[in-house]
């Protein structure tokens, strides 16, 4: 039942991240082999196809890598890995230009015919470079097209469940995976592999991501023993659309700009109530919303499907229906009113800062192993500025496949056979137990992590929340999945996907309640202060022999102390006018 | 609605050679025909195979035929289509299906490549970027035809895709047209012999289900046409 | 199976046909008034060379669209490609040209 | 009918289609009546007389109805290929048909 395959060059996912390796590995090294594996099929799942705002760069005209790199590191609250966050503005300018002049992506120009950029939250200047509001799919369909039309070979729904290592312990193998159309499991051997599966904190019960988005990768390298950083660091979008726990569209992000534009939020008396939070209202940064919005919900304000309402009729329904055309047309389909009426909405986890530790040119501890993209800690920090997280995966994802390329030369390694036949009873396992419905598991993952590891953490929600997910684990563990065909068995990849958002849930409990402070995306009801900023740690979590532990390492300012700036002197603190 | 009333939902079973089968599915007031497969799979029947990604209508992988019409069903309302309580769900037509309702999408996509649907530089990364006027009629045509989710929904919806094995189809066209019109492109004559072969643009009857059926609003036959006249004036000056 | 030449062909042809069958049309409204009868029509189109350009370049046009058109129609209706279709096509286009122009000829030779 | 091809445009096909197959059908019946002319001239009469019946009345107003459908319904197509692009694509399609069968009419009239 088990398949063998041999490449060169693999590369898990085919986000930004993927493609990006797919493209520059094959230019790195012309006569390697270059095989791209994915859960979904190429280019059309992911995260990176759903950007929407757009990507951080600095083109000039006043702005410059070092003001970008300065609102990255402050953006995070000092957590950033210095060297990754410089190599990330840098290598952004870069990368723009090859996504306009290579891949042949088309931003938005100004009358002027010069690149469009616009404002995005918590920046000193307006940066961001767009395609209109669907940018990742302009992105994501070029880039794809790029992949498609060269000699790559494309496994499709091949999902990824296991790293495995050499025989020899001289470094990586190759990944096992699941032929998700006929059921069979496939084991690929190759001198170097990406791993660009792209997190996903899909454990809370309002999320972003796309469905595939199971933290699959961070659940491998986790048993592959190696460290991972950050993982306490869930950003949420304070506007999901809340739909009811039926359907799908619950959770999805209703844009950023609506609240730029004017539009109100109000709570369940039909209030306006961010005015109570912060002076900037609705215009406050995403962390600050989204735990007003939640502080909103505790205190029994919701709306009755328990959010708030934004509502944006009174800057005109005409007005909105023309200026967000995308979003009202999204809402319309799905039988809401956003120009003219209110729309219910509650705060989503969107991205997660967290991950596998990486050198800035995507190595890993595990020699042949490289990480890029949403998968890979340490650039953002504690937070991540809107527009840096389609920078990050393509910058670093083009850095792997150069990387990769060049050092993707000796010999293939033969895998230590015991651990591959444990990976493959890994994934066996539900066959073995009676049949269940996981997706009551899955709920109560999300109930437990919402509520318990969500907006705003203490520590005795965090120890609940570290009991429920262990509960819910071994739950899992006990609940089987029909025998009856492997092929294209969504149940199955249903209850693997649970396993990997139960592991990683648990390290990311595990982690807030280790960080004894508030920074960015973490906010500790009991610990509401960011701390020190000298001493600035950042957690580290690592698991050997199915023991979990988190410790902290002290975070090095290798480029700039907190209260120092790398801007030049006489520079203004922002180039943003105030609203 | 109430929580009681329920939809009956026939969901294609098999392969090229199946049946539909019909389900009981609670009836909910916010509710999507992918909301009604995933129930049907998490609930009723756990074999069920469908596909979808990001459930906004951004990654155009979860169409399907819903009572005979291609569509993107993460965000098609139930009350959209549903016909005296019951709801008819297809795999997509014209790809080879794989199960259920996941059909396969690599002709889509070969096809895509073979219309000459990716971008030929003409600069690298070490030039600035191009400064290009966004009102020039080139890139009004280029921009009216790029916002493409390479869904596949149009290509169901052409009967000369279903007739005639080479045609390269709506979508694939669509995105060579929308290349035409880039001046950063540097393959024009070899794009434009790539659309004028045994299945290219001139097989095209304008039929435009195309048009009708493409959930976002764009126009392949007149991107198609654009493809006409530009094939015919580079054949008349010897181009192709 | 059209490529961009046959579709040049193809459009072309028609363009031409367009103000004939207009003609024709016409020609055949006024004709048909009061009945016809075989020595009316041909006394008037026997031997008259307008007559003759007339439809024979309908009779030539007709036979290239309406070849064009039947092998888009054979192909995707019987799947038939390559030089079987090709063959055809000719062949068509030979019995509706021949047939066409005989038909000329009787009428205004 | 399928449900996908359940648009107007879709059947603006379906009648330019059908109408260039009876055409191209006809034609070649057409071309061989005509050639009587030279060879036998009763036998040609003898075709023209049975134009006097009804049926066959109906028949050529059928006839020329297709055939101005087709040109219209050409005409149409080619505008459409290489005229700018204009969102009335329908209004234009249900023109061509409301426009053959005036003429054809008009035919039909002057033929009774
Ligand atoms: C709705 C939304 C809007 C966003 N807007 C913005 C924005 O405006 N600006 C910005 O900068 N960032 C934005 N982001 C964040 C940005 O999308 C991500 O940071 C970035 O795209 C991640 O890229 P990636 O390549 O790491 O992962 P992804 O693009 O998510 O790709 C991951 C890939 O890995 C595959 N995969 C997963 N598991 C497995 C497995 N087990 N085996 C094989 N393959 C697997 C997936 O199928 C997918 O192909 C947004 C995110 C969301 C969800
Ligand atoms: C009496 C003579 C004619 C005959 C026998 C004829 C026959 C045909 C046939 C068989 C087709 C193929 C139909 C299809 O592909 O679906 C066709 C297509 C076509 N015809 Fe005609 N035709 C005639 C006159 C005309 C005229 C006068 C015009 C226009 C002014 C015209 C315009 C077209 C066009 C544009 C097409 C292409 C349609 C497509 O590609 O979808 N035809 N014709
Ligand atoms: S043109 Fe429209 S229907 Fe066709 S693939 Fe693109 S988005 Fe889908
Ligand atoms: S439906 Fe097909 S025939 Fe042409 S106009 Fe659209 S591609
Ligand atoms: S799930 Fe992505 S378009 Fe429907």
């Amino acid at each position: 039942m088990l398949e063998r395959h041999d490449t060169d060059i693999l590369i898990l996912g085919s986000g930004g991240a993927g493609l990006f390796a797919a493209l520059h590995a094959q230019k790195a090294a012309p006569d390697a082999k270059v095989t791209i594996a994915v859960k979904g099929l190429i280019g059309k799942c992911g995260c990176t196809r759903m950007v929407q705002g757009g990507y951080n760069v600095a083109l000039g005209h006043g702005d410059s890598v070092e003001r970008h790199f300065m609102d990255t590191i402050k953006g995070g609250k000092w957590l950033p890995d210095q060297d990754m966050a410089w190599k990330l503005c840098e290598q952004a300018v870069v990368r723009v230009r090859e996504l306009e002049n290579e891949v042949g992506c088309f931003f938005d120009r100004n009358p002027d015919g010069s690149v469009h950029q616009k404002a995005f939250a918590g920046q000193t200047y307006d940066r961001t470079v767009h395609k209109g509001d669907l940018t990742g799919i302009e992105i994501i369909n070029r880039l794809m097209e790029q992949v498609l039309s060269r000699p790559v070979e494309r496994l499709q729904e091949h999902r990824a469940i296991g790293l495995i290592p050499a025989k020899d312990g001289s470094g990586l193998s190759g990944v096992l995976f699941i032929d998700m159309r006929t059921g069979g499991f496939r084991f690929v051997r190759a001198k170097a592999v990406l791993m660009a599966t792209g997190g996903g904190p899909t454990m809370y019960k309002y999320h972003t991501p796309s469905g595939d988005k199971t933290m699959d990768g961070l659940a491998m390298a986790l048993r592959a023993g190696l460290p991972l950083r950050d993982m306490e660091m869930v950003q949420f979008h304070p506007t999901g659309l809340l739909a009811g726990d039926h359907t799908k569209m619950t959770g999805t992000v209703l844009e950023e700009g609506l609240r730029g534009a004017g539009g109100h939020l109000l709570n369940g008396a039909e209030q306006r109530f961010m005015y109570d939070y912060d002076e900037r209202g609705e215009r406050a940064t995403r962390d600050i919303v989204s735990r007003a919005i939640y502080a909103e919900m505790r205190k029994s304000n919701a709306s009755p499907k328990g959010g708030v309402y934004i509502s944006m009729a009174h800057l005109g329904p005409e007005h909105v229906a023309q200026k967000f055309k995308g979003m009202v047309k999204r809402c319309a389909d799905c039988g809401f009113d956003l120009a003219g009426g209110k729309v219910e909405v509650v705060p989503t986890a969107h991205y997660h800062m967290g991950g596998v530790v990486v050198d800035p040119d995507t190595r890993t501890a595990l020699p042949g192993l490289y990480v890029a993209g949403e998968d890979a800690g340490g650039a953002h920090g504690s937070n991540r500025l809107g527009g840096n997280g389609v920078a990050n995966s393509t910058v670093y994802g083009g850095v792997a496949g150069d990387v990769m390329g060049a050092e993707a030369t000796g010999a293939l390694r033969d895998p230590d056979e015991t651990i591959l036949d444990n990976e493959i009873e890994r994934a066996s396992h539900p066959f073995a137990k009676k049949p269940g419905n996981s997706h009551n598991l899955r709920t109560a993952l999300q109930e437990a992590m919402w509520d318990d590891a969500g907006v705003i953490r203490t520590q005795s929600g965090l120890e609940r929340g570290i009991a429920s997910v262990h509960e819910i684990g071994a739950e899992l563990m006990e609940m089987g999945v029909d025998d009856t065909t492997r092929a294209f068995n969504l149940t199955w990849h249903d209850w693997l996907n649970l396993r990997s958002l139960c592991d990683i849930s648990g390290v990311i409990a595990e982690a807030a309640l280790a960080r004894e402070n508030s920074r960015g995306a973490h906010y500790r009801e009991d610990f509401p202060e960011e701390g020190d900023l000298d001493t600035s740690y950042y957690t580290l979590a690592t698991q050997k022999d199915g023991t979990l532990n988190v410790g902290r390492a002290p975070v090095a300012f290798t480029i700039v102390k907190p209260g120092e700036t790398v801007l030049p002197d006489g520079e203004p603190e922002t180039m943003v006018a105030a609203e | 609605m109430s929580d009681d009333a329920s939809l009956k939902v026939s969901v294609w079973r098999g392969a090229e050679a199946g049946s539909f089968e019909t389900f009981d599915v609670p009836m909910q007031e916010s509710q999507t025909v992918l909301d009604l497969v995933a129930w049907v799979q998490q609930n009723a029947d756990p074999t069920l195979a469908y596909r979808y990604a990001c459930r906004v209508g951004m990654c155009g992988s979860c169409a399907m035929m819903v009572n005979g019409v291609p569509r993107w069903t993460c965000r098609t309302h139930v009350s959209k289509v549903a016909k005296d309580g019951t709801v008819e769900i297809a795999p997509l037509r014209n790809l080879p299906v794989i199960k259920d309702l996941a059909v396969d999408m690599d002709p889509f996509f070969d096809k895509w490549t073979a219309a000459g649907g990716a971008f030929s530089p003409t600069k690298s990364r070490d030039d600035t970027v191009e400064p290009i006027l966004p009102e020039t009629p080139e890139r009004r045509e280029a921009d009216a035809a790029i916002e493409c989710i390479n869904c596949a929904v149009c290509y169901a919806a052409c009967d000369v895709v279903s007739v005639n094995p080479d045609y390269l189809g709506p979508a694939a066209l669509n995105r060579a047209w929308s290349l035409v019109n880039d001046v950063k492109d540097g393959a024009l004559d070899a794009r434009l012999t790539a659309v004028s072969g045994a299945g290219g643009c001139h097989n095209c009857h304008s039929q435009q289900g195309c048009v009708a059926h493409c959930p976002n609003e764009l126009n392949p036959t007149a991107s198609i046409a654009g493809l006409k006249r530009a094939t015919v004036r580079a054949a008349l000056k010897g181009r192709i | 199976m059209i490529g961009v030449r046959l579709y040049m062909l193809q459009r072309l042809t028609a363009l031409i046909m367009a103000p004939l069958v207009i003609g024709h049309i016409a020609v055949m409204i006024y004709a048909v008034q009061g009945g016809l009868s075989a020595s009316e029509i041909l006394g008037r189109t026997q031997g008259s060379l307008l007559w003759a350009l007339f439809y024979g370049t309908f009779a030539v046009a007709v036979a290239l669209h309406a070849a064009i058109g039947l092998r888009a129609i054979i192909h995707e209706t019987f799947g038939l490609g390559g030089k079987s279709l090709a063959i055809l096509t000719l062949g068509i286009f030979a019995l509706l040209g021949g047939m066409g122009l005989h038909a000329v000829y009787a009428v205004t030779a | 009918m399928k449900p996908h091809r359940n648009h107007p445009l879709w059947y603006a096909f379906a009648l330019h289609r059908a109408s260039g197959l009876l055409l191209a059908l006809f034609l070649p019946a057409h071309f061989w009546v005509l050639s009587y002319a030279l060879t036998d001239a009763a036998a040609l009469d003898g075709f023209l007389r049975w134009t006097d019946y009804t049926m066959v009345k109906i028949a050529e107003f059928g006839l020329v109805f297709l055939l101005a459908a087709h040109m219209f319904g050409g005409l149409r197509l080619m505008a459409l290929e290489w005229l700018p692009w204009s969102p009335r694509q329908k209004t234009y399609a249900a023109s061509a048909v409301a426009l053959s069968f005036c003429l054809s009419t008009l035919f039909f009239l002057s033929a009774v």
